[in-house]
């Protein structure tokens, strides 16, 4: 029943992407036509007030999720690669937080999280009447969020929306022409990103089949992760994978960058309770317990293998916890959060280490390893352990409805991916040459080195 | 001339120092090598890739002596490099032809 | 009309000089005998309270713009010098924060800060009574910000105070002795900084003239890119300037620096509310649009005209968009941020690029380049695009006005910083000796270095 | 009088080991039977009611605070170590993090913070009814904090139990194994650690005697700086010190280290009020103020001796500073602070330059010198700058009772970190071979080492 | 005894090696190195002003050998580290006097 | 052939660099090395410890050149390198039997 319910929903949303392309150039067009009989998605408050402490927090959540991805995710990356690849990886993350923001503010948004009729929202997307924050004010409020500006609550969805494509590349790391990730990552936010958000928190249809995300585990993770390993097969093995050295250069950026991950994570996490109350406190404390469990069964599993434990292997179990506990972490309590940690820190180890290996693929630093397999895990386990008695939200679980949103946005995103990157290779190609690739991206994409 | 050359533990080096320093011995050039040998390397394992390390941390230490002092510079050396495990190093011996002081254009024995 | 009036302007703040000077000594003495008829400044809250959520909002800006100076600027600064001079720069960035912390505490928020009497504020300078923050305690308000403690406001003004002078240390970077750099910054901030604090904010005549500056774009970044300037033309070049080779030995610091700039800067923006409220989300908006804007233009500038984006080139753009945003982002809308974002990419590029060779001038790391240029495209731009639709208080906006506001700050901070210098020189000397600038400020100064 | 009471207390404290040995293992057991006729430490609030504002302020600051173990302290020891161990360094501060996430989920905040009586609170540890975090939800509030949720309590309580063992690995750095760091950090955080919260802050007999201590100069500085003192006794120098060159590899981490350390802080003290008020605002003023004083005081103290001013010396100084004023800074004025920042950053100064050498123990990154000395100089000081005005529960301040305090905290550290030190030893064996201290811990540890 | 000592680009190390293996000479010193030639640098440019790299990153590594062998080390390194374009590098071949084992203190052919 | 090896202070590496392309010499190699000799280090002293630094950075730079010219370029390198202060480096000659490009396999002066 399971696969045929899904089944349906799958080619529902493949639908969708020819609403998409048609709806596109004609921006103020109302696209929820396409969505009758929607399910009115969050109920609309009767007399929305801001709160001056849930919009200090929510300001203060905006500044820790920038920072997962500058300086975070950007040092997280550069720090393994090699050498001459440094520089071109921070970059990555540099400029897709610019090209994101820009497109965010001039569309992404209104796509995302407004809807021409609240009381009716876009089963597939949402509206593009808010073209450059048109209509939006200094007294705009958002009924998802109700007790903060609405320039808050876009600028905190902007701070996903830009770490989301910014995760997807570890998986092509050293390899891809800085002109063709810049395509590549324009496209994937408005055909990927966008909707599969509206999908889930904008009033679409996963969020009214009853699909518990509370941060991004399939939005952001799962997400990010599938089109990383698609990039990764679609581009192919960095010259000379598995004969030359490709280590780390550097893990002191790299835990740099994991540490402020995990620091701005609870932006991300207790920011998406998008209030400064009790369930952020419960985002945060599962936060902080899944992330510390994942990271040491990560580092216990290497050290009974390998018999050595690394800071390369705690950090990716940090990051392995974080990943797993998002969807979960304003749905289950901190015993849940523990179990999730440890699963997600021996499963990602393996999928890390030994997976990638058995199938050959090249996914550099892990996006899928880490994100699409923590993702999972975290989406599948929040329909376990969700928790009545932390968020009424959650009484309904289930693993079934979960696995649909899971199959849902796997299979959106690997096919709209695809489709991109062939677009964009026929654009500008996608990788940069055997000799750029061999002198470094520093060099040849970018025209600057590190000394020393 | 000779130039002697000695390829060292890099903890070595303070050792050296003071035993050519005793010879009276008071100019080298010191170089960060990695060094390939019977010592053994060690492996690196980064998310179950492992990555031989063939080549370890070693330092070339050159000295341009006058003839006559190079054997006691070569004995010296050994001494103070000498740990007896295996990878403490090589030492080689040149002829050097020539040698000048850039400050001052002296020749020869003069210049060292 | 204009340039007389401008004229008389300028004329009496340089007199005003003479009244500093001469009050000084004097801490208890008032100076507001001296601004006669002065426009009350700040209407006087009625009944002030203190706002948890506006106090939580504070106390994390103090936190966002005390990173924003160390490390943030610090690294910066410290990714573009030759590795010579790593330690030296940063150990600029740290020693001014010490040494500004003090200074405040001590006088400086007191004389830009505080009047003896609120309804008729000091036109030039404010008070000497909060010598040691004499008479301030837990249950003190200023009327400036009537919703959080005093404590916490007077923080807030100190890490602006702070990064100020920083900043200025870009333009003679690798070359300036030490002990000089501190008895400049420290001249600086009482003669220049805290009065130009005073005439903006404090209740002084630029406020009262209708000077639009939300968070600093004439006392914060002209300000310190004017006195950069007269620094970098004071001290010279650098030795073998334009023959050695000064590339930036390590920009993955500068990447870092850059980031906690942008993310600290939501606190230099945001924070300017001085609330927890939409305006501070308008304001942080605002900032990010501009941001990503001025980095993509210089980007795309650079890839047009020397063929390959840089990251030395797009971080440069991101901080300009800060820069130029500044002053605007309380009064505009993102559309006029991102406009102004994309005109401060594409002029500072220019500046840096091409004016600074053109003039000769070795403003080392762009200070003025990017600072006081970037600073006056905001300024002038905000009386453009003021809204009263976001700010009531930008109603009436002037690129008159602002013009005028820029050019008082110009010539002051021009002069009083020349004169600093002279003063300095004669009691240390400014500069290093040739031998030490080329062994590197950091053995040469500091004893240290750096091993790798 | 004041030895024979301290003595009396001391002994008390002693006999609180059995307690706690014998109590640990039947978890759900009470332990307040041993504590009877304890003065009732925090009063119950009447009607406690979550406050948003307050609420935003301590979930800010939890990210500061643990921001300030990973990555702050992280990288500023890591800075001060050879180039060979710095993964190692930096392993510590992270496996550090996740250990005492996990102990403190499973009992160590219970033991700490919770009572089972709260009327009638343990005089020497608290309750085991919260195993697992056990019947916390998300309506709890802990009498301690009556404005927030209990969970937020809680996750700022952990922060501080985790950067307390990760500063004692400054005396260790350099050779101690990595099993036996974990080892030891575990049974530390709930023999040392946990008592001591709770004898200070959890209800126990310390906060019953008036000791003053507004955010950790016992519980964390003294505590961690002694149990660092006895570490560098009982491991011994590393190989080589005093002739091999131990210089610091790289202080461009340091500076941001302690940079992060710095801004960290202000969730440290300035959250330590748990509140967003005019107190926290206090505390934050006097932290600025304390840390700059005695950075400078340090710096012109090292300028004067050895004619140069290091950066080094400068973030040492602030350090200094920060730790001095932790216990201070809620109950001192902002020149109390002042002054106690100059004795810190010269006193510490002494310690770590000159004391050290005079003994011949090698604390290599001076734990003791910084944390040990500085905590004692706030400690003492407390007790003569606290000043009503600030904080009427600073009224009574006295010397005496703050030494007491001192003492009964240092022996309990002493006593039990050796005999913890020594379990370790026998379990797995303290520090790296020779060889391996040689070639560096990286490798030897943790199969890892940093390329360039 | 010959000291050869061979100039390649850095991603030919692990071919060299592999020759020289097979040669069963197991014994080398590598040092990272910058190199001038015929093969063109590139510039950098940094807000405007251009600075030229006409240094490239090679690796020297430097191998004693018997005399007899020296010629076929020589082919060895040629075969692996050619690539065929320009910048591939030099062999250089010198007199070796003397050679010591520190550890042991053998000298000649037996040091190796 | 001769290897001519100059060790020289490296804010003079360009100058060297130009004089040696007047001679019509365009090629070299370069490493960077530590020198120690007359000139003095200097001691950093971190938290009162005291370590002296008794090496001193400087460039190694290798130019392998037909006998004919090896006395040009020494005196090429000695003036572009001399500052006249303490630490100005040498200039050592060695002979050199064999050269081979790698790129072409020519040998002698034609690899050159
Ligand atoms: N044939 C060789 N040519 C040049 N250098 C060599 C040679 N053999 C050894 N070395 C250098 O000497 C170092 C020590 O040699 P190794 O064989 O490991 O130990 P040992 O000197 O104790 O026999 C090596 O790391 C390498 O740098
Ligand atoms: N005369 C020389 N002396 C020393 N090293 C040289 C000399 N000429 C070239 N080299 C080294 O050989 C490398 C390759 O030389 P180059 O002329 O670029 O290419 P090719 O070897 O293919 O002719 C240079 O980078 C340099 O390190
Ligand atoms: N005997 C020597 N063998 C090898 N290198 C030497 C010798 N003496 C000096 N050098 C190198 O030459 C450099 C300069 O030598 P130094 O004695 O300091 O000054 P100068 O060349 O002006 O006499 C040293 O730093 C060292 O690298």
């Amino acid at each position: 029943m399971i696969i045929a319910r899904t089944t349906k929903v799958v080619g529902a949303s493949l639908a969708s992407l020819t609403t998409l392309l048609y709806a596109l150039p004609a921006l103020a067009q109302s696209a929820t036509s396409a969505a009758t009989a929607a399910a009115p998605a969050a109920a609309a408050p009767a007399a929305p007030a801001i709160n001056s402490g849930d919009t200090a927090w929510m300001l203060t959540s905006v500044a820790l999720v920038l920072m997962m991805t500058i300086p975070g995710l950007g040092l997280f990356y550069a720090g393994m690669v090699r050498k001459k690849n440094v520089l071109a990886t921070v970059m990555q993350s540099f400029a897709i937080t610019c090209v994101v923001t820009l497109l965010w503010f001039i569309i992404g948004y209104s796509i995302a999280f407004t809807n021409d009729d609240p009381a009716n929202p876009g089963k597939f997307i949402g509206s593009f009447a808010h073209f450059l924050l048109n209509g939006i004010n200094v007294n705009s409020i958002n009924g998802l969020a109700p007790t903060i500006p609405e320039y808050v609550f876009s600028m905190f969805q902007m701070t996903f929306a830009i770490i989301t494509p910014a995760l997807i590349c570890g998986a092509f790391a050293e390899r891809m022409k800085f002109s063709a990730m810049i395509i590549f990552m324009s496209l994937w936010l408005l055909f990927v990103y966008a909707p599969i958000a509206h999908w889930v928190w904008g009033g679409g249809f996963l969020g009214g089949l009853g699909v518990l995300d509370f941060a991004g585990g399939t939005v952001v993770h799962i997400n990010a992760g599938v089109a990383g390993l698609v990039c990764a097969l679609v581009l192919g093995r960095r010259k000379g994978f598995g004969t030359v050295n490709m280590a780390p250069h550097n893990l002191v950026l790299s835990f740099i960058g994991a540490s402020l991950l995990w620091v701005g994570w609870f932006g991300f996490n207790a920011g998406s309770a998008v209030a400064s109350n009790a369930l952020a406190g419960a985002a945060m404390m599962n936060t902080q317990v899944a992330t510390a469990a994942a990271a040491l069964a990560w580092m216990f599993a290497e050290w009974l293998v390998v018999k050595k434990p690394s800071v390369l292997g705690i950090i990716s179990g940090a990051v392995a916890g974080l990943v797993a506990v998002t969807p979960a972490s304003g749905f289950v309590n901190p015993t849940g959060a523990f179990i999730i940690g440890i699963v997600a820190g021996v499963v990602c180890y393996y999928a890390a280490a030994h997976l990638k290996k058995m199938f050959g693929y090249d996914d550099s630093l892990d996006a899928f390893g880490v994100h699409g397999i923590g993702g999972i895990i975290g989406a599948l386990l929040t329909g376990v352990f969700a928790d009545a008695a932390i968020n009424p939200l959650g009484a309904n679980h289930s693993i079934i409805t979960q696995l649909e949103g899971v199959v849902v946005t796997i299979v959106w995103t690997a096919v709209v991916t695809w489709v991109i990157l062939m677009v964009t290779k026929m654009l500008v190609g996608l990788r940069a040459s055997e000799a750029e690739e061999e002198e470094g991206l520093d060099i040849t994409q970018h025209g600057e080195s590190v000394a020393e | 001339m000779k130039l002697v050359v000695a390829i060292i533990k890099p903890s070595r080096l303070e050792e050296v120092r003071q035993a050519l320093n005793s010879l009276d011995v008071h100019g080298m050039t010191v170089t960060e090598v990695k060094g390939y040998g019977r010592q053994k390397g060690h492996s690196e394992i980064y998310r179950g890739t492992e990555y031989a390390v063939h080549f370890l941390p070693k330092l070339k230490i050159e000295i341009a002596v006058e003839d006559a002092l190079s054997d006691r510079v070569i004995t010296a050396i050994r001494e103070a490099a000498q740990t007896g495990r295996i990878g403490d190093g090589k030492i080689f011996v040149f002829d050097l032809e020539h040698v000048t002081r850039i400050r001052t254009g002296e020749t020869g024995a003069a210049a060292l």
